[in-house]
């Protein structure tokens, strides 16, 4: 059986429904209609009653899906894109995120954010909203890069019980095969080498990953070989892989997806120099979209977010250095 | 009432004024002279609905056959009438029409040219959004027309705002601001305080909502538990009315109430249209949620055939001359369509990668 | 009809079934009969609101003094009657209880030992919120009391998932969900969606509006547009009713009505409490823009003074009882801030500095 | 004449009134009652009808300033607590951010935050979100840390045909003093140097500026000069007045009040990293708030924040490198 990055995401949520009787599905159109994007796809046939339309009310769906977890419940909130979760934007950084730490009491919930960019999209249907939320204290960010991690990552996420910001890929969705699940997964919080290399560590998640694998990979004809870390989660972060890896190599690139301003690759780079300075040979870089909204036009949009070739010309100049 | 009867002569009127407000509703009930009026009205509305439908067909087709549009194509159909009720009574450099996303005919009556449609839906790099924001979510601010940005519900508090300024100007006048939203629409916070925030500080605010039964999937009954979305237009102190949005001449009706009344400092209106979306949420979507028997009701009689009739039937146009201005309104759209096609694509490498109007804020992020 | 005048009995009630709905209407209008069936219940809602009284005095007298209170206080002085008639109809461990900031009286009503409120004012490490939140946001959401955050109208959908999820897990029984807002809350985006979506998924839900006139400095008509905010309940599709948040007896008599109505499963009930808020916003504030002719209306009337008339009125209390009844409560008041008085502050160097539940999810973030 | 802080904010929208007739200002209780803080008081008796009490509706009025904007109205927005702009988080960044990059028209909107913690208000009224606010394209972010930035930076932020996010402190209102105000000020987007030092840079911003200068004062005694950076505005960032303070010290404290992931004092870091590597003695460093909500208690709020003692406890480690 081979699967899809969008089919693990629907397998993970059908498992988790199956395991769990507190686990339920609430958002728009995420019933009947199995979704925007058909992530939860005949889920409502399977298990009637918890997988529950939602009206237009980003707000309303975080708080009521706050509630629920103080009685028990473990809903999984769908945002039909990312995008429309700054509509529910308080009640995830003030209700959700700092509820255990006030209470005592878990909230264990989880908001699946279809993320980032695809061509024709816009700047209302293409944001990556991770490092805002990451700043917050109480969520946990996770970044699935992988159709592995797309369904192991999200069963993790429903187990947890702290609220869970969910950044799936909508560029990653159709394209992403993989031929079967493996039963084994890394914990939560620790990165992944996805490529192994001498010369300089990238280290990055989500989309952005397959584009640096393929930056490393053209760069192999010029001799070098880039390990690529992949962060998979970007809070908690794993300070202790890349700076492993950047013992490795000497050298560090960070990419990500989201606006240049802060965020992870900032993130990256200030804990790596505070605890690794030794271990760089040259300054470490970042590589970020454009400081613009994202383009709708493919021909901006390509030139707005880093890009294989736009990676692989950051590497040459840090392997150059 | 079957559809396509004509049972329903001209004004014969679903719309009512949602409070017992004896003038104007008493002037809703008189049919057949208020029609006679409204010919020419008809008439003109009667054109932006049909371009608009036949526009859009144009983009739906386009979008099938693939390659040539840049991005969703999300369309009015069934809606055409509701739309170009309200926008053909606005003026352009006077009053400020925002428009969402099933507005294509209502933007045409308010004078938008077919260019902008174009330009916008095949990413020429001369559209109003020159490639950086898309289609449904164009706009010209300056002329009036605010571009709507996804999140719904956000435009009615920046319609207000436009309104607020010009009366702290002292140049409102009496000009009033237009705007639409959909059912689902509705459910959203900004909603609710665009439309209080609106009442609050009676601005000449109309709002149409067009119920068209469904959010994307979502029934109305999922997304709302009253009887009708009128019954709100009382809790924000607004005068309400309903109105069968499927037919043209109840639609002018009701909406040349509403904006007189907004024109003549009664705040805000709300104008809920009963119809249906007679195509998919997008043209990615077959819509095969909508149970066939809701399109043989009332709400999914086709408004632009209904017009048609309604027209013929008075004689305000032959069959010849109906032919004919639809053959005119092909070619506008033919001469769009192939002007634009010549024009240049944005170019990432003359695009200024800066979003300030401040050119010494661009802090020149290199990416290249 | 001035205050402190008896010309209103008990029962003869401001309150009116918003809808005509026969049975319950009816019931509403037998006043002195009612009145006697709930004579207990009226002694054990005023010694709440009372209690409420004579503990928020002393917190003001304490702020004023300063030192001994740490953070804010913001008091409910004329909306006990109207706070204690709802709570003291729910019963803890069954039902779900969300105050907000003026309900210190509806919170012993429902259980709350004078500790809680104690303990988080004077800033003991032993009270609910541990020092880490504060005075009127504590809560003990496993008792089904949820913790406020400030962001008004937040409060609503948080409710209506607890009650969401006993549904689904099959064991939401007769119980329902109760929780209080004021007038300046039903501005807020997060009212409208909570209330919408309360009402679409038709939980038992029971929301209390205290019209106190004023948002901090705000009077209503800055506020909304309509007449009355129970005008709100139909276009949520809810049930509605207005009630003089100053007479105790009309409060129980519609918090009954209300509260049974939503265990039958009628869905979401709206209750708009029309009072005064008779302090400051908070103890800082003199309140000096609340015009003293108000403070003589209807509304103005201190719902404590009046009850007491009552109860005198029908010889339920007599002097000395009600005397004896105020030592017994301010005994217990002093006990409570003595033995708060011992209690330790929070460490710093002892406090678990991570947000998260999950042990293993703490970064560590060095700070010293 | 002597004025504080919050004063001086007072008198440059005053002095913004008086200027510009476009210019009105909005928020709740800012009329008659003249702000939560005061910060409006008796502007309402001098500029009739432009003084507007809104109701509690964060996101309608932020869309309504960025409306008013469109016609040429220049709106200050008054957030009662910067804590609740969340609720307007929405039209600030997706609505206002976006609107000159997506329509050629200018968005010239203020929205004041009254930022930062103070004793007992806990963590709804004491957040500092200049971090969330520049992470995306199209804000300027102004934290003022003087009276006479308060009073300059505001009256230019009105003027800026771009929207600006106005973090002013609150643990800065009333204790804050200046006996007069300069005519002259900085240029936007230039950093001051508050404090001139060799042995170490600190760079900060705000209310931390005056907990810095208190700690770079007690090194005295043990023989440091400590050059103290204030940023003034966020977003623009001046990296080359920080560069050529690092060039001077060769060593860099970043110190800011908002939570510890991501956000001001990463971005700064990394900017020193990739563009002043070669600078550089020792590895930057960064001191925030804790990663947790703001404790309410004064105990647990002063240790949750950055104060004169860790800032120095931080200084003496990276002077010993
Ligand atoms: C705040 C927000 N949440 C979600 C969406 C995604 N979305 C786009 S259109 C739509 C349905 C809108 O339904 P309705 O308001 O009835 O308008 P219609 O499409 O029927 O014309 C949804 C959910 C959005 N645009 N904004
Ligand atoms: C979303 C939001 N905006 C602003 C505030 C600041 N605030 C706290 S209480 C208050 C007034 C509330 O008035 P009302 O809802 O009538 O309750 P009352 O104080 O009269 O009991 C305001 C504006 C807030 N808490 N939440
Ligand atoms: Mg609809
Ligand atoms: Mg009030």
């Amino acid at each position: 059986m081979s699967l899809t990055y969008l089919e693990a995401i629907r397998e993970a949520q059908y498992e988790a429904l199956r395991r769990d009787p507190n686990v339920f599905l609430y958002g728009q159109d995420i019933g009947k209609f199995g979704g925007a994007f058909k992530a939860t796809k005949n889920l409502i046939n399977e298990f009637p009653g918890r997988v529950i339309d939602a009206p237009i009310s980003e707000d309303a769906m975080v708080g009521m899906a706050v509630g629920a977890a103080i009685e028990g419940a473990r809903p999984i909130i769908e945002m039909q894109f990312a995008d429309f979760s700054t509509c529910g934007f308080n009640q995830i950084v003030n209700q959700a995120a700092t509820h255990y730490w006030r209470t005592n009491v878990p909230c264990p919930i989880v908001i699946r954010l279809p993320s980032g960019g695809t061509a024709g999209s816009g700047p209302f249907h293409s944001q990556s909203m991770e490092s805002i939320y990451a700043h917050y204290p109480g969520l946990v960010i996770m970044t699935p890069a992988t159709v592995e991690d797309a369904y192991h990552m999200l069963l993790h996420a429903v187990e947890l019980d702290d609220p869970v910001i969910f950044c799936e890929h909508k560029f990653l969705y159709y394209h992403l095969k993989a031929d079967s699940l493996p039963d084994e997964t890394l914990p939560l919080g620790k990165a992944r080498i996805a490529r192994p290399g001498v010369h300089a560590t990238v280290v990055t998640y989500s989309a952005m990953l397959h584009e640096c694998i393929r930056a490393a990979e053209e760069l192999v004809v010029e001799g070098y070989q880039i390990e690529v870390v992949d962060l998979r989660s970007v809070k908690p972060l794993d300070a202790e892989t890349i700076l492993a890896s950047v013992a490795r190599t000497g050298r560090l690139l960070c990419v990500g997806e989201s606006f240049p301003w802060g965020g992870v690759t900032a993130e990256v780079i200030a804990r790596v120099c505070a605890d690794g300075w030794h271990l760089l040979d040259a300054p470490p870089q970042r590589l970020n979209s454009k400081d613009t909204p994202i383009p709708y036009h493919p021909n901006l949009w390509r030139a707005h977010r880093p890009t294989a070739a736009s990676i692989g010309t950051e590497l040459r100049r840090l392997l150059r250095f | 009432m079957g559809k396509n009867s004509l049972s329903k002569a001209p004004g014969g009127v679903q719309s009512s004024a949602y409070f017992a407000v004896s003038a104007p509703a008493s002037t809703i009930k008189q049919p057949a002279s208020a029609a006679d009026q409204l010919r020419d009205l008809h008439l003109r509305a009667y054109r932006h609905m049909l371009a608009g439908r036949l526009l859009e067909e144009r983009l739906g087709a386009l979008y099938r056959a693939g390659g040539k549009i840049v991005g969703g194509v999300y369309l009015g159909k069934g809606q055409e009438a509701f739309s170009v009720a309200m926008a053909i009574l606005l003026k352009k450099g006077r009053d400020v029409y925002g428009p969402l996303i099933r507005d294509q005919s209502g933007r045409m009556a308010f004078g938008e040219p077919i260019l902008d449609t174009t330009r916008t839906y095949l990413g020429s790099a001369l559209g109003p959004m020159r490639g950086r924001d898309g289609n449904i979510h164009r706009g010209r601010p300056k002329e009036g027309v605010p571009a709507m940005i996804s999140h719904l519900g956000s435009l009615i508090s920046v319609v207000s705002g436009m309104l607020l300024a010009r009366r702290l100007q002292g140049r409102l006048g009496d000009s009033v601001g237009a705007t639409c939203i959909g059912d689902g629409g509705t459910s959203t916070g900004a909603f609710h305080e665009g439309m209080n925030m609106a009442a609050v500080e009676k601005l000449p605010l109309i709002v149409a909502i067009a119920n068209n039964q469904f959010a994307y999937s979502t029934p109305t009954k999922s997304q709302f538990a009253c009887d009708n979305l009128i019954e709100r237009a009382k809790g924000y102190g607004m005068e309400g009315y309903t109105v069968d949005g499927t037919d043209l001449t109840a639609c002018l009706e009701v909406f040349q109430t509403a904006v007189r009344r907004a024109r003549e400092g009664r705040g805000p209106q709300m104008i809920v249209g009963n119809l249906l979306r007679l195509g998919g949420h997008g043209e990615h979507d077959d819509a095969s949620y909508i149970p066939p028997a809701m399109r043989k009701t009332d709400a999914g009689r086709d408004c632009i055939t209904y017009a048609e009739q309604v027209i013929s039937a008075y004689g305000w146009l032959n069959e010849s001359e109906l032919a004919l201005l639809r053959t005119e309104i092909l070619h506008e759209i033919d001469k769009a369509f192939s002007q634009t096609a010549h024009e240049p694509a944005p170019d990432p490498y003359k695009e200024v990668w800066s979003p300030f109007a401040t050119p010494e804020l661009a802090e020149g992020w290199q990416v290249w």
